[in-house]
Formats: structure tokens, C-alpha cells, sequence
């Protein structure tokens, strides 16, 4: 979290002079808009925002935003951003990564970054495919998708994102839809608010090599049917009149419960969702929901506080300055063992 | 201790080896002899030779550790091609050792530890001491039980007391080459206390004691004090000057440091060292990975720190597509490959200089970047600050070839006067009017550093092609044939800041020998005897492998011969046959252990047409 | 899972001609011993076992076992086993790694192996330290450790090995203890048995760099009081006469519930451990536990099927054979548009 | 479709440049041209030019695709420097395309594209027909709206409608040049059903109507068929060629096929192609990143199979650590860099050779490892089956450098008699009473291949130094020196199976052109024009290029000047010199393009004193 911006900005201060490059329809133009709405909210001064990305199609994400922007190599973005970030905890850094980028290539930087807690912002564009190199499969892809380097189908057990960022410790999970402009906004400045790393997997459409992967979740006339919308402290429940159902959690295993549409869901034991436990398991059973047999749970699966990496670093560097003084570089070459040889 | 009552004999030189198993403590017991030597006051030179990284089985032969230490009231530059006294701590070091001592040496062995066991899993078909006594001036003392027995009335365990020993063998040589025992003294009451702290000071002095009064040692040595360059000197390690140096650059360039590393021998020191200075602002990353570390180092450095990492050859590797990004983006980072034997894992404690061309080349696509090789452990301090000079100055990553050689041993280095370090201040871009993020330089050819948190600087940095001046994503040939060939002049005008290389010798002549890196003493050393010996051959040493300094090309040219002496298959003689056309010749040792003088002075015989010395 | 080998086979015909190196008390003796012993009941042919690993103190073990062994470069082992188990599915290959060497340099490959479930079993040897480099933490470590590269302490949040597997979608998981021989043999059975990924966590000893981390389920007379012992179908519960207490996970959550010595557990709310669970969140949940507010659970979290990478690699070579004849070079190069010149 | 009533011109060679935005369908439009030209019997040659991998805005300058081939009735080797005719669909193609074709050229326009708001995107200033008019023999055709015209009674949307535009385009030039529509009509027919393959056959024919009736073009051209060798052909890419030969050695060698891979630009299409091919028992993974997919070669050759992996190079350096276990462990592996524009990401689709120090020298300490390039896109296929021979015969990781310009370019290519193709027996070690995992075969040098599966051959592998024979862990000195020469020796002896370089032209000389990889057509079809004038030059393309082959000093010995002509700055150039001490000099072209013939003519006119044509 950086200081507050003097003057009120505008969208439109955070458009880059560049031209904005994806294929029509790309699921990508709705986040970039979104995140340019959302940044004036957020209030950061616009110099002290810095957005780092790894290749992909997503990855060309910082070229279009008027901020302090990196645009890497391959898989390794959260790694640049650890040493922005721990060098300069008052930047406001933002990472943007594929499911490719940042799952194959880069799932290690993201396990580590994850696990850390430093204080970045994730966005994790999952379109379930390779946009960039023109449509492989990726770790996020189904199995029997064809693509073009599987022409008999994927034989890959896909990885949910984010299981994978609760098994590695992550402190805020949050999954949103690119073209749910207000909820993806809210979970943006949400993650922009968490003291640590904050991960928003962004389900986007490709509509050249992977149409339709999120079709289901992002029409609003069956959203209500297949997604399970996370709200702190209301419970499990999603489905309109005539088809409510409930989520009940048995010995760590999810259920569906059939719900009538005035009965009160807890007495069914429909589970309420909480964000805030101490334990990520909570949020793991919730992440093991899928479609079809389950809807897509959106919204944050967890957010609790730990310290985090730069801030316990910077701890580490003020108390050592206080308690040795400022290094004193003649004192440090003339410490322990010297002799002086006379003229 | 008090003075000894024995005849004391007065040398110039002497260098011993201690030897034994992983166990027995022979690094720390060479440091120690080491330290004392130094603040004595002569001029010396180390090297500790380790076993592989992990623990052999106690005995074996790939369990030896040595340490060599020659020191000298002359001036040294190596720990000499053969030792004149080796303390075998047991069969399997006296084994592995023994050929390479001088003949006629002496050899102090722990003959406790010749058991018929330790005979046998030394590869010894029988006993080697009586062959020993002949060959050598073989001191048979046994100093396990000698050890026991002072320390018998402690309340320590039969193990502990045994780890004693190195101590006990540690008195005697204070005793025989009359060191002064107060830094090692000090030293044990610092890192130890109780029972512990009281047994090694008591064998400490009881090995002193025991040279005074048996009648194995007629006489006790002095080596008088060096007549060296006046001043305050401590003992060194290039590891430890490298990370000096690193701090020193921070201050001096008045800029954090942040460092990105992941573990490797033989390179792990040096971060161990710098995790140690958060007082002067440094923040130490241990990353996941080479890869991480490299770009959490290039991450800092766009944010506007010192940034750097440090590793050794299959982590250096690791780092190069980051690498084509800090060339790409043109950002100041510096990158310190340790080098050690290879190729693969190789021998990751042992030594070798055969990261040279990886450095200069290694990287997809034409991508220069500049590299330096300090010369000896002291050297590595000079070195980081002229690296991080370049590197801002040029807005380039810079790499620097060490090794292990360098990293492990130690000489008395003349410690540096802070005031006449340089110093040299670092200009953020702050003008939103005139800012373009690849504007540059006229001179230097730099592009601007503009850090995040400037206001109005706002601007994106990527690998892909960039737009000259505007830094825009370009796929048009002529911008990128153009910028190919910024990056690539940029390297190269920074020869012009370089000094011209001093030819060690003459201007000209019959045969110039020439090194880069930690060869450095065993070279010059080598040039030296035969020059003394009335051979006309001249040395340089490189420390500058890209850009190469301008006047180069005309020193080779000024001799007859040119000899390229490194630890690889002749690297840097590719290089220079490459740049200048010179017909020279290569001397390549590859066996992970550096130049003896010998090896060099029997090339140059050869070279010169048959044997002067 | 490979033939089964002629004529039986003792533990010595695994032994190397190699001289062991580790440390005196090191862990991973008591582990070598334990495979060694093992693989005649395991009983593949030893032409058919192959044992893989990176750099490390653990990775040295195929040095020491008399089968085919590729002692490879730093945290890459799971990628060569996938060329080596992809290519020959019928040899029996093992995975040896460490902390560092798995889930530090090595993560990526590791999570990549698990979600992919190839035939492979994985030895993840976890002393919380870098034991070869001498000596600095490792992604295992505890917050505030204290290593060479961490004076201060080290401020990274650990990984835990299990639950970063079942974050990758691992099929089976378990647990074992160094020097507790009978139960590491077992669990080496069962994994050797599981047709796909089966990744054994082995905490272990090393006096040198980090001695006593696990001390508390190493000793036998603590042991009791300190581990879960998990066995399917038997509820979660542990503890000696008077100190009897099971586990019991409500919403996803687990917690501790007080037994009396004859007290039914499951009438209590103990949940009954179940291996098979199609969904991972309970062996989650179980994975979370953690010292020192709950037990160590020790045995398999989760064993579930699904179809192996290998196989269906193979079967879609198989298919593709069935489909179009075997391979013909000339027919391929003939293939689509050609035209002749005549003489 | 009926054969024209006007009249037709016989020429001899005609190179056509298809350009658009990425939309409009312009590599397609080309390769089918390309094939039916082929099919024509023509020789040819074919430069696809992409943009950037993402789609650039519509109409945009970055947006602009092009596709150019080049084809004769007498042998040709390039796409040729300077189109004949272009095709231009937007205004953003006429500008990027215009000053590359030569005076007078013919522009064949889509004047419904040249909207104001089109011609500012492409940041005219003012409508450029008026110009291109007097400069060119502009065509001008509302292509869009023909084509709409064409379609409108079908039920497809506008968007559908108009993406057929390049077809009515393609039946245009098929009439043109009087090409055979029938590959095209039949890959319609094969793509397509329903609406949209009726559109397409539709538009076809009525570009081709178009063209009988329009005054637009008075006459229509006839290449003559080439007098190539007799043989059956096809119209082969460098990628496709690879691939195949790939599957060749598989068959060749008789060994299964293990293809490890990450997808990137341009060398994804090598894997997409082999995963097609299951049936031929070839598995291939896509790994989750560059050292996986390494990683995992090295494992199925380990295990006996024939590893591979493709690659381009950020991800081929990504692979070096790997690659020094490979070289360590003596494993069979063949990499292969596509090489695309850098450093670091670069211009992934624009071409480039600058990776050959880093294949050659960029892995840490002395690892050598043999390292191939083919010269035309067919090439590329006999490339790999001899990459493979290799690598079996001799143990030992193979580097083979192909190109983006080899990777996506045609030419026809004479399908091999697979009986005539090498075949060579791979035998792995079987017998427990004479095996040692590092014994060699005393003439290649190469240990056996044992793999798992054959009892009483248990052995492990290390990338630590091991022991000559007996492959255990060894720190000794003498052993790890033998072990790196041993290394290099191995693969220097691979020199005595290679063939001696032949001259192209005279065997001595004023001046030899070398060069090396996918310039081969440019630089032969120089130099033959400058002989052809009376120019005393020669040329060489070295296809091995480490270990050279035995000859090559010689031969570049027997030449007064030498010019070593590459798209890098000067890296075969360095090799030579350093090898060789020849004082080349260095043709250096680094704009992410081939070269043209005239480059290369006007540097043999500048080298041979002065321009004789
Ligand atoms: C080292 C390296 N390997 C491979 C590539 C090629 N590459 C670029 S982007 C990409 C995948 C992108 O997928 P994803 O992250 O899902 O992004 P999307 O394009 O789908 O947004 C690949 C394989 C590269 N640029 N660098
Ligand atoms: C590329 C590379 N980086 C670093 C190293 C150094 N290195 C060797 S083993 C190791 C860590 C080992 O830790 P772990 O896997 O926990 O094994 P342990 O020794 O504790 O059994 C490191 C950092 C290396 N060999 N290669
Ligand atoms: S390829 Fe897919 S992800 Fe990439 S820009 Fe196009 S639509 Fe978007
Ligand atoms: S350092 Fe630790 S892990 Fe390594 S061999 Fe020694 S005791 Fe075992
Ligand atoms: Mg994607
Ligand atoms: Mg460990």
C-alpha cells in the first residue's frame, strides 16, 4: 500500500499513448478498462504504481497503462516484482500473468512469491490456453481439449489456480469474471488493500483459440445457475426462485443441499462463508468446486493477515541500523584482525 | 608462551600444507596458523583445497582436506608449487599429499592414527611410514593420545576431546615457526566457553610446550618480518573482499544494495557475508532459484537500486535470458560467477576459468555485455566497485569472473583508505519535459535511469525490440539494425574510461605471457624467476575481457611470442586470436586446481628455446 | 508398476559398490536402508528400477542403490523421470529430492509431475535445511530460523510439502519419519503400488545443519503425544490412556476434541479417516495440521485413481497405430500436394 | 476454369508480394498460390513476413502481413530482393511494401480499402494512389465490394463475406499467371463445408472471371515449367522439413522418438507437426518450460529413445545447464534453436543467426558439443537424420541452428527415396562381463548406451566429475583433466566423418564468400551472378560448424580475401579467425531479415575493387 494521491485522477490518466493490441473480442480490452476505472479509487499517485508482467497476450497488459510498467521475460514476473517491491515497499506493484505464463513456466516464481506474502497484486489471466504462441493447450486446459500441439486431446490433469495458490500459503485468494465489470472491481481494489500477496484469478475469454471456455459463468442469464457468488458471512447458497441450493462442508468434503426458496440455509447445514479463517482449508474445499457437477465459486475464497515479506525485510534493516548504528564502511574494513606495518 | 630455550634457525621462506580428514579441522586449523603468520607480519599467500561438498567417510581418500599456507619475508605472490613441510593428520592425507611435497621435506604425521584400518582404507598395501622416513624428514608424534592425555581431566566427551587435536598440532607449529598464539587465543574465547574454551587453550599450549621440550625438533624457526608497503593490512579471502567490495560500492556510489542469490559453492559465502550488513541498508534475497535471483536483482535495479547477484557456472547459466533483458532494457546490475570446475556440476569446490566465454557470448542473439576478472582475493574489493562504476555509468549489466581459487584463498591486503576510494555520484532522471526513456548520452551512450515514484517519468520498459528514443515496441529492421548497434558501441566506448594495460617487464620482446583472474600471482611469479633468471619475457594480465583496454592489440604486437596461460581450453586465447590475429600460443590446465610456477616456467623454457633455470 | 523379477531378491543385491557419504546420523541412511530393504518385496526386477534425483545431500542416494540411477542437475529430477517413465512405461522410476533441490529451484517441475500423474514414485526428503550448500534455509524452514544466509532469522513463510501437492492435484500423498522403518517401508509399498504420482514426504534428520527439527515424532516416547498416525477407515484420533484426542473438521475447518479412554470417537465428531475421497479438500484439511497447536499426521492423505500420463500417452500412440497403420516414412513424404518431374 | 482468350506473355521469372492487414488471410494466400505454382512446375522460393505475434489494430502499420514468392522456369535460390508485383490490400500494406518493389513493378490495390480513415491509420497524408499511379502500374480493384457482389445471395454474415476477399484476390492472380486452381479447390473442399465453402470456390472462380474480362489487364503471363532434376516433388517450409526428418531418423535409426517441447515462435510448429505423428510410436510432451522439456529429452535417451527438443533462443538458453549434464553424461540428444531476431524477446518473427557462440562456447566451462545448420528449408530434413547419427555414434548432445527465415520459407523439394536415405543401427550395451558405463570405442571415442532394462548393466549417471571407465564420482586432478580432454577429443574425431567442404566456383581466388545456415540461397545466388560477370569469387557454406570440417583451413587458405557474410555481428567470423588466424572480413547484416543479393554483390564490389555490374 503506497501514500494517496494529491489531485483526484481519471480513467483515462492511466492510458498509455500506445495502441492497445488484442484480437477483437478479447476478454483482455474489459480487465484493461476496468483496472483503468478502478485505479483513481484506489488512489495511489499514478508515479508510484508499477505494473510487471512475464510474455503473453495478457502480458502486454503494462504497455497500455500510464504508470510505471515492466513487461519481462517469460514466467518470471513475480520474481522481478520481488525486487521492486522488497527494494521499495512504498510502490504500489502490480504483476499481470497468463495461465501459461505464470502456471507453466512461471509456476515455481508464484509458488515462492505466494508463499512469501509479499505485498503485491496478482492478476491472473486464465483463458485455458496459449494466446501468445497462437493456441496450444495450457495447464489450465481440460483434458481432450485439442489444440494445436495436442491434436488428440490433452492428456494433462489441468491445475486449478486457485487450489494451487492455497496449497502454497497464499494469504487472499479472489477469482472474477473480465467482463463483470463491478465485481472485478471491487476484488481489484480489495487485493489492492491486502497487506500482502493478493491473487485475483480473472477468468478471460480468448475468443480466437479458446471461445466460449467461461460462457457459462460470464452470461448473466445462467450466472446465477452455475456461479456460487462468495459474500463474507452469508452463506453457500446460489440458484434463483425454484432452484436455490446451498453448500455443506462434511469432514472437509463439499455437498450440494437442495434448498426451498424461503428456507433459511444454515439450518440445513449450508455452510457460511467466512474469509477470514485462520485455517485454508475452508477455502481449499471451496476451490475444489467445479463445474459441471458444482457451480464456479466467485469472489474472495480467503483473506487473512500475515506479515509480509518487504515489510519484515525492511524490519530486519531498520533494527539492525538502530541497534549497529549506519554501517560505517572504514570501521567494517578494519574490524577483527589487522597489523600495521610502520614506514 | 614463553620463548623457546632451542637454537631458532632464520629462513626467508617456508610453506606448510595441513592435511586431514573433513573432521579433523584442517581448514580452520590452516586459518588460524594463517592468522598469527599475518599479524607476524609476513607477506603470504593460502589455499585451502576442499573435498567434494559433501562428507566422505572418515579416512578415505576423497575425505582429505588441506590447507597450504607459504609465507615469506620476501615478496609472495603464490602458496607455492610445493610445500616444505606437510602435517598429515592421518594415512589417507599423508597418501594424497605426500607427492607433492618438496623432497627431503619434512612431514610431521599423527601416528595414532596409523592404525592398520586407516592403512588399509588409505589404499596403503603396508605400512607408509618406514618408506616415509627414508624418502623424507618424517616427525612421528602421537597426537591423539598426546591430546587425551592433557586433556584427561576434563568432564569432555572421548569425542570431544578428540576434536582437540587440530589445536594440539596447532601449538607446535606456533612452537616451531615461534608464531604469536594471542589471535587464536582470542579468537576460542570468543566462540567457545567452559570445558570446551579450557581444552583448546590447554592443548593449544601443550602442543607449544611439547615442541619445546621433545627431542624431535632440534631447532625452532623465524621467517622475519616482511618489508612491505607501510600501512594497516588485515588477511583476506576474495569472497570476503568481493562482498566487501559490494558494501563499498553502495557507499561510495551512495546507493542501496539489494542482492539476489541462491546457494552454490563455491559462491554461498559471499551472500552469507552481505546478509550480515543490513545496517548499511543492504537488503540479501535468498531466491527460489538462479532465475529469480537474477531478476529480482534486474527488478531492484529498476527500481533504482544497486542491484546484483551472485553465483557460480551452472547458476551462472541460469541467469542469461535475464541477462538479455537487463542488455535489452539496458539497466545497471552486475552479476559475480564464482567459477568452478565444470562442465555440469563438475567439482564445485575445486577451481577453474572456464566461464569466460559463456560470460562474453553466452546469451541468445548478439548481446554484449562487459566483463571483468579481478586478480587476486584483495583485488575482488576493487573490482565490485569498478563493476558497479561501469554499470550505472553505462546503464549495462556488468559481469565479473571470480573463482574459487580467489574465493577461498586469503593474502595480507593493505587495507584500503575509504577517502581514496571512488566515489561517484548517480543522477536519477527527474525532468518530465526532456525524458525519454531511451534518449542518451552523447557520450557515454546511456539511456536515463528514471525510477518509479518520479512523478511525470511514467514509462515501460520491455524485451522486446524498443523504438530508439522512445522506447515504443518496434519491429521495424532499420530501428533494430540501429539498435543493435547502439547497445553494441555503447560496450565498447567504454574502453575509452579503461587505463591501458601495464606490461609487467619490458614494452617488447621475445615472449609476453598473458592471464586474466586468479592466475594472477602464479603467473607473475613465474615471469619474475625467469626474468631474474635472464629470460627476456614480459607479462600482462587482463582484467578488462570486454571491452578489452584500447592499447591491447599494440602490446601484443610488441612481442616476438605470445603465451595466453588460463585455467580452461584456451578461452581467452580465442579471443584475443580472434580480435587481434595474433598467432598466440595456449597453456590450458583443466584439472581444477590452479597453475603451479614450475608449469608455467617450464612452457616459458620451452617457448624460449630451451631451459635456463 | 513393472514385471515381477524371477528369482527373489534380497536387500544387499540393491546395495551400490559405492562408498556411503553423508554425515555420521544423517536421516538418510535409515531411509537407504529401509528402500534397500523394501525393494525385494516391492519386487520389480532391479534392470527395471531406475532411480532419479537432483543435487542435494538426499540426491545423492541413487548413487548407493545397485539399479539404474541418473543423478541429474539441481530440482530438475521430475522432468527427467518424465522422458524416462513417458518413454519406457514399464520401468519402475523413483524420484529422490530434497526440500531445497523439490520444492525450492525444483517447484515447477514438481507441481507439473503431480498434476500430470505420471507413474512415478517421489522421495521428498525434508530436513528444513540445504544440507550440501552447508547450511541456509530452505523453503521448508521455520519463520525466525536462524542459517548462514538468515542471521536474523529467515522471514519467508514455509511450504508445506503436502499441502503444495494436493494444491497440484496429487493423487496420492503420504507421510513417513526417517528412522521409523517399518511404517516408511509400508508407505514405500503403497507407493510403488499407486498407479500414478505418489509423492512420500520423509521428515528427516540432519544433526549437522539442523539437528532435532523433528524430534518430537522421531522419538518414540513423544511420538504418541505428537503424531497422527492415519489408517484408513479409523477415525482421527491419537494420544496415549488419559490424553486420547481425535480430530474433528467442521466446515473445512479442523479441530481438537478431548476423548475419554473408552469414548466412542466418531459419536463425538471425529471424522474417520478416508484415503479415497475423490475430493482433495479433506486430505487438506488433514494437511494443515500442523505443531504446534495440533499433531503431525503421518501415513496417506489421500490414494485416489485417475488414468496415468504415461498410459495415456501410450494409449493414444497405441490408438494412433490401431488408426493409421504404423508409421510409413515414404507415404508420409508423398503425402498431400506433389507433382513429378519426368526424366 | 477455362484457359484465357487473351493473349499470353511468356516470362521467366516473376516474384508476386501478397500484403494485408493479419486479418485478411495473406500467408494463406500465399502458400496456396505457392502450391499451385509448385504443382505448375516451377521453381520457387518463399519469404512469409509476419508481424508480431499479437494482433496489431486493424489497418495499422504493425498489423501488416506479407507473403512473398518467387518463381522461374530456371533455378532460382532466393524470394528475390525486390518483388515484382504486389498485391496490396489496405493502405497500410501499400506503405509498408512499396519502396521494397522494384521501378515500375505492378500494384495490384483493394481501392475499397483506401478509405480516409484507412489512409491517415497508415499515416499517409494524402490518398498515395494518385502517386503510386505515376511511380507504378497501379491496378486498381474494388476488391471488397466485387466480392460482396459475388456472395450476396448466400446467407453469410458481413463479416464471413468479407474474409473471402483474398480468395477473389488469388482467382484474380491465378488467371494472371495462368496458375491451376485445382490443390486450392481441393484444400477447399477438404477445410470447408456448406455456405462457406461455397463462398470461397465462388469467389475463386469469379476473381479468376474477373481477371479473362477486366481491361484492367490486357494480358496474362506464363512462367514455363523449370528444368529441374526428374523426381517426384513437393512444396516443403524448413519447419515441416525438420520435422519429417525427425521422423526419418526415427525410422532410419529404428529407434523410438521422445520430442520434449514448450511452445515459442518460430519453432511451435515443429511440435504441433510431430504430434500428429503417434503412429510412428513418436510421443511428444509439452513440458511446462524450456528445461522440462530439456530435462525430459535427456531422460527418454537415457531410458534408449532418441530425444529431442525445439526450441528458439530465450528457451535454447534456458537449456544450457541441462545440455552440460548431456555432455557430462555422454547422452544422445539433438537440440534444435530456431533462431529468431534478439536479444531477448526480440522480434519473435523476424530472422536471425546469432545464436552460434552460445550454441558453440555458451555453457559453463569447457563443455563441447557439435552443432549443425542447414541451408534451405529441405535441407532442414537431411539435417536432422544426420544430427542423429551423430549424436548415437558418438554419445554426445547435438546443437542444430535452423532459422525463422528457413522455419517459414519454401522451395520445392525433391522427395527422398526413403530406400536411399542413411540407415544406421543403433546397438546398446548387452553384456554384464565387459561393461563399464565410461569404456570407449577406440575410434569415435563414444561409451556404450546401456539402458535400463538390460540386466547386470545397473550404472548410474552423475554430473559430477566421474572416474574414465568405471564412471564413479572422482575429484581427482589427473582423471578430471583426462575426462575434458577426452570430451573435446571425442568430438573433434567427429571431423573424420565429415565430407570436405566443396567450393562454390574455383578452389583458389581473389575472394571466397563464406557463410553458414539459412543464407545459403542469397549468398550462392550472389556469388553466381558476380562469376557470372567475370568476378573472381567463390563461396563455401559450412554446414558443420564444430568440430569444422578437416579441410576448411585449406580451403579458406587458398583465397586472397575471405568475407564471412551472416546475420549477426561477426560470430562465424570470430570462430574462423580465432581457428584459423584468416584475416576475414565480416559481412554483418542484424535488421531481423535475410539478405538480399544485392547486399551481398555489393560487397564483393567494394572487396574486389570496384562494381563490374
Ligand atoms: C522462454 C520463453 N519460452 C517461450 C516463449 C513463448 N511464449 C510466449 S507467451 C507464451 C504462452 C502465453 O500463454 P499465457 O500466459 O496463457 O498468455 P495468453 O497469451 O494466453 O494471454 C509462450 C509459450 C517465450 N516468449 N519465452
Ligand atoms: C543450479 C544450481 N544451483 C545451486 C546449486 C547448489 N546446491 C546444491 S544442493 C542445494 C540445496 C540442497 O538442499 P536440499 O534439496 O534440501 O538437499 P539436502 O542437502 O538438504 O538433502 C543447492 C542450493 C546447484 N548444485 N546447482
Ligand atoms: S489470441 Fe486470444 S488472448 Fe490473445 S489477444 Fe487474441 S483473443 Fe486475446
Ligand atoms: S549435511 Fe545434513 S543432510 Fe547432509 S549428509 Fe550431513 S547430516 Fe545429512
Ligand atoms: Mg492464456
Ligand atoms: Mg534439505
Amino acid at each position: 500500500m503506497a501514500a494517496q494521491a494529491a489531485t483526484p485522477l481519471k480513467a483515462k490518466d492511466f492510458v498509455s499513448d500506445q495502441d492497445v493490441r488484442w484480437c477483437p473480442g478479447c476478454g483482455d480490452y474489459s480487465i484493461l478498462k476496468n483496472v483503468q476505472r478502478v485505479m483513481p479509487d484506489i488512489g495511489v499517485p499514478k508515479e508510484d504504481v508499477v505494473f510487471v508482467s512475464g510474455i503473453g497476450c495478457s502480458s502486454r497488459f503494462p504497455l497500455y497503462m500510464d504508470t510505471y510498467g515492466f513487461h519481462t521475460i517469460h514466467g518470471r514476473a513475480p520474481a522481478f516484482a520481488t525486487g521492486i517491491k522488497a527494494a521499495r515497499p512504498e510502490l504500489s506493484v502490480w504483476v499481470v500473468t497468463g495461465d501459461g505464463d505464470g502456471l507453466s513456466i512461471g509456476g515455481n516464481h508464484l509458488m515462492h512469491v505466494l508463499r512469501r506474502n509479499l505485498d503485491v497484486q496478482i492478476l491472473l489471466f486464465n483463458n485455458r490456453v496459449y494466446g501468445l504462441t497462437k493456441g496450444q493447450y495450457s495447464p489450465t486446459s481440460r483434458v481432450g481439449m485439442n489444440t494445436k500441439s495436442t491434436p488428440q486431446g490433452s492428456i494433462d490433469h489441468p491445475i486449478d489456480p486457485v487450489s494451487f495458490a492455497l496449497g502454497a500459503g497464499a494469504t487472499f485468494v479472489a477469482r472474477a469474471i473480465d467482463v463483470d465489470g463491478p465485481h472485478l472491481q471491487e476484488m481489484l481494489k480489495r487485493a489492492s488493500a491486502h497487506p500482502g500477496t493478493a491473487l485475483i484469478e480473472i477468468l478471460q475469454n480468448c475468443p480466437v483459440y479458446n471461445d466460449d471456455e467461461w460462457v457459462e459463468v460470464q452470461e448473466r442469464k445462467s450466472r446465477a445457475k452455475t456461479a456460487l457468488v462468495l459474500e463474507d458471512g452469508e452463506p453457500l447458497v446460489w440458484g434463483g426462485p425454484g432452484e436455490r441450493r446451498g453448500i455443506a462442508i462434511t469432514d472437509g468434503v463439499p455437498s450440494i443441499i437442495a434448498l426451498g426458496d424461503d428456507e433459511d440455509p444454515t439450518s440445513k447445514g449450508v455452510a457460511v462463508h467466512d474469509e477470514s479463517h485462520q485455517s485454508p482449508s475452508y477455502a481449499f474445499a471451496l476451490a475444489s468446486l467445479a463445474r459441471p457437477d458444482f457451480p464456479v465459486p466467485i469472489g474472495v475464497f480467503r483473506a487473512v493477515e500475515k506479515p509480509s515479506y518487504e515489510r519484515m525485510l525492511q524490519d530486519q534493516v531498520d533494527a539492525a541500523s538502530v541497534k549497529a548504528g549506519p554501517g560505517d564502511l572504514h570501521a567494517l574494513l578494519n574490524s577483527g584482525d589487522t597489523w600495521t606495518v610502520e614506514a | 608462551m614463553s620463548q623457546t630455550k632451542k637454537p631458532v634457525e632464520e629462513i626467508d621462506r617456508v610453506a606448510i600444507r595441513f592435511a586431514g580428514d573433513s573432521g579433523d579441522g584442517m581448514q580452520l586449523t590452516g586459518t588460524k596458523f594463517t592468522e598469527s603468520t599475518a599479524l607476524a607480519g609476513n607477506d603470504l599467500a593460502t589455499f585451502p583445497d576442499f573435498p567434494a561438498e559433501i562428507r566422505a567417510p572418515a579416512g578415505s581418500l576423497a575425505g582429505v582436506s588441506g590447507f597450504q599456507v607459504h609465507f615469506a619475508s620476501e615478496d609472495i605472490r603464490t602458496p607455492a608449487d610445493h610445500p616444505d613441510v606437510l602435517v598429515a593428520m592421518n594415512p589417507a592425507a599423508l597418501r594424497t599429499n605426500l607427492p607433492d611435497l618438496r623432497p627431503g621435506g619434512m612431514v610431521i604425521v599423527n601416528t595414532d592414527a596409523f592404525t592398520t584400518k586407516n592403512i588399509a582404507q588409505a589404499g596403503y598395501e603396508e605400512d607408509p611410514l618406514p618408506a616415509a622416513r627414508d624418502s623424507h624428514r618424517l616427525v612421528e608424534i602421537p597426537l591423539t593420545s598426546l591430546n587425551r592425555e592433557a586433556l584427561k581431566d576434563l568432564k569432555l566427551g572421548a569425542r570431544e576431546t578428540d576434536r582437540c587435536k587440530n589445536f594440539f598440532a596447532l601449538g607446535i607449529m606456533f612452537w616451531l615457526y615461534n608464531r604469536p598464539a594471542e589471535s587464536t587465543e582470542r579468537w576460542l574465547g570468543g566462540k567457545f566457553k567452559g570445558d570446551v574454551l579450557e581444552a583448546n587453550l590447554r592443548v593449544l599450549k601443550a602442543g607449544h610446550a611439547y615442541g619445546e621440550t621433545t627431542e624431535l625438533f632440534p631447532v625452532s624457526f623465524v621467517v622475519p618480518r616482511a618489508k612491505i608497503q607501510p600501512g594497516t593490512y588485515r588477511n583476506i579471502t576474495g569472497n570476503t573482499a568481493l562482498a566487501w567490495g559490494i558494501v563499498a560500492a553502495g557507499q561510495q556510489l551512495e546507493q542501496p544494495i539489494f542482492l539476489g542469490a541462491y546457494p552454490i559453492t563455491p559462491a554461498s559465502d559471499i551472500l552469507h557475508e552481505l546478509a550480515r550488513y543490513r545496517h548499511f541498508g543492504i537488503k540479501t534475497f535468498q531466491a527460489e532459484d538462479e532465475i529469480a535471483a537474477a531478476c529480482s536483482a534486474i527488478g531492484a535495479s529498476f527500481a533504482g537500486h544497486l542491484g546484483i547477484c551472485t553465483t557460480s557456472g551452472p547458476g551462472f547459466i541460469l541467469k542469461q535470458e535475464a541477462l538479455g533483458l537487463a542488455v535489452m532494457t539496458e539497466l545497471p546490475v552486475v552479476v559475480v560467477d564464482v567459477q568452478r570446475a565444470g562442465p555440469s556440476t563438475g567439482m564445485p569446490t575445486k577451481t577453474e576459468q572456464a566461464d569466460l566465454l559463456a560470460a562474453v557470448y553466452g546469451r541468445n542473439s548478439d548481446s554484449p555485455i562487459p566483463v571483468l576478472a579481478p586478480s587476486t582475493p584483495g583485488d575482488c574489493f576493487h573490482t565490485m566497485i569498478e563493476a558497479f562504476q561501469i554499470a550505472v555509468r553505462y546503464m549495462t549489466p556488468v559481469v565479473v569472473l571470480s573463482d574459487g581459487y580467489l574465493a577461498n584463498s586469503s593474502e595480507p591486503w593493505l587495507i584500503p583508505d575509504v577517502g581514496a576510494l571512488p566515489r561517484q555520484t548517480v543522477d536519477y532522471a527527474t525532468d518530465p519535459e526532456t525524458f525519454q526513456p531511451y534518449s542518451r548520452d552523447p557520450e557515454t551512450l546511456a539511456r536515463p535511469w528514471a525510477v518509479p515514484g518520479t512523478p511525470g517519468l511514467e514509462h515501460r520498459l520491455t524485451g522486446i525490440e524498443s523504438e530508439d528514443v522512445t522506447g515504443n515496441v518496434s519491429y521495424i529492421a532499420e530501428n533494430h539494425e540501429k539498435m543493435v548497434a547502439l547497445r553494441s558501441e555503447k560496450i565498447a566506448r567504454i574502453a575509452n574510461d579503461l587505463p591501458p594495460i601495464e606490461t609487467n617487464g619490458s614494452a617488447s620482446g621475445e615472449l609476453l605471457v598473458v592471464g586474466w583472474g586468479g592466475t594472477c600471482g602464479a603467473l607473475t611469479a613465474a615471469v619474475n624467476e625467469a626474468r631474474e633468471s635472464g629470460q627476456d619475457v614480459s607479462s600482462i594480465h587482463i582484467r578488462h575481457l570486454n571491452p578489452f583496454p584500447s592499447n591491447l592489440g599494440d602490446v601484443l604486437g610488441s612481442f616476438k611470442q605470445v603465451l595466453v596461460a588460463e585455467l580452461n581450453q584456451g578461452q581467452l586465447w580465442r579471443m584475443l586470436r580472434a580480435e587481434y590475429l595474433v598467432p598466440a600460443e595456449s597453456l590450458a590446465k583443466v584439472e581444477g586446481q590452479p597453475f603451479k610456477i614450475s608449469e608455467v616456467r617450464a612452457r616459458i623454457d620451452q617457448m624460449l628455446g630451451g631451459g635456463a633455470h
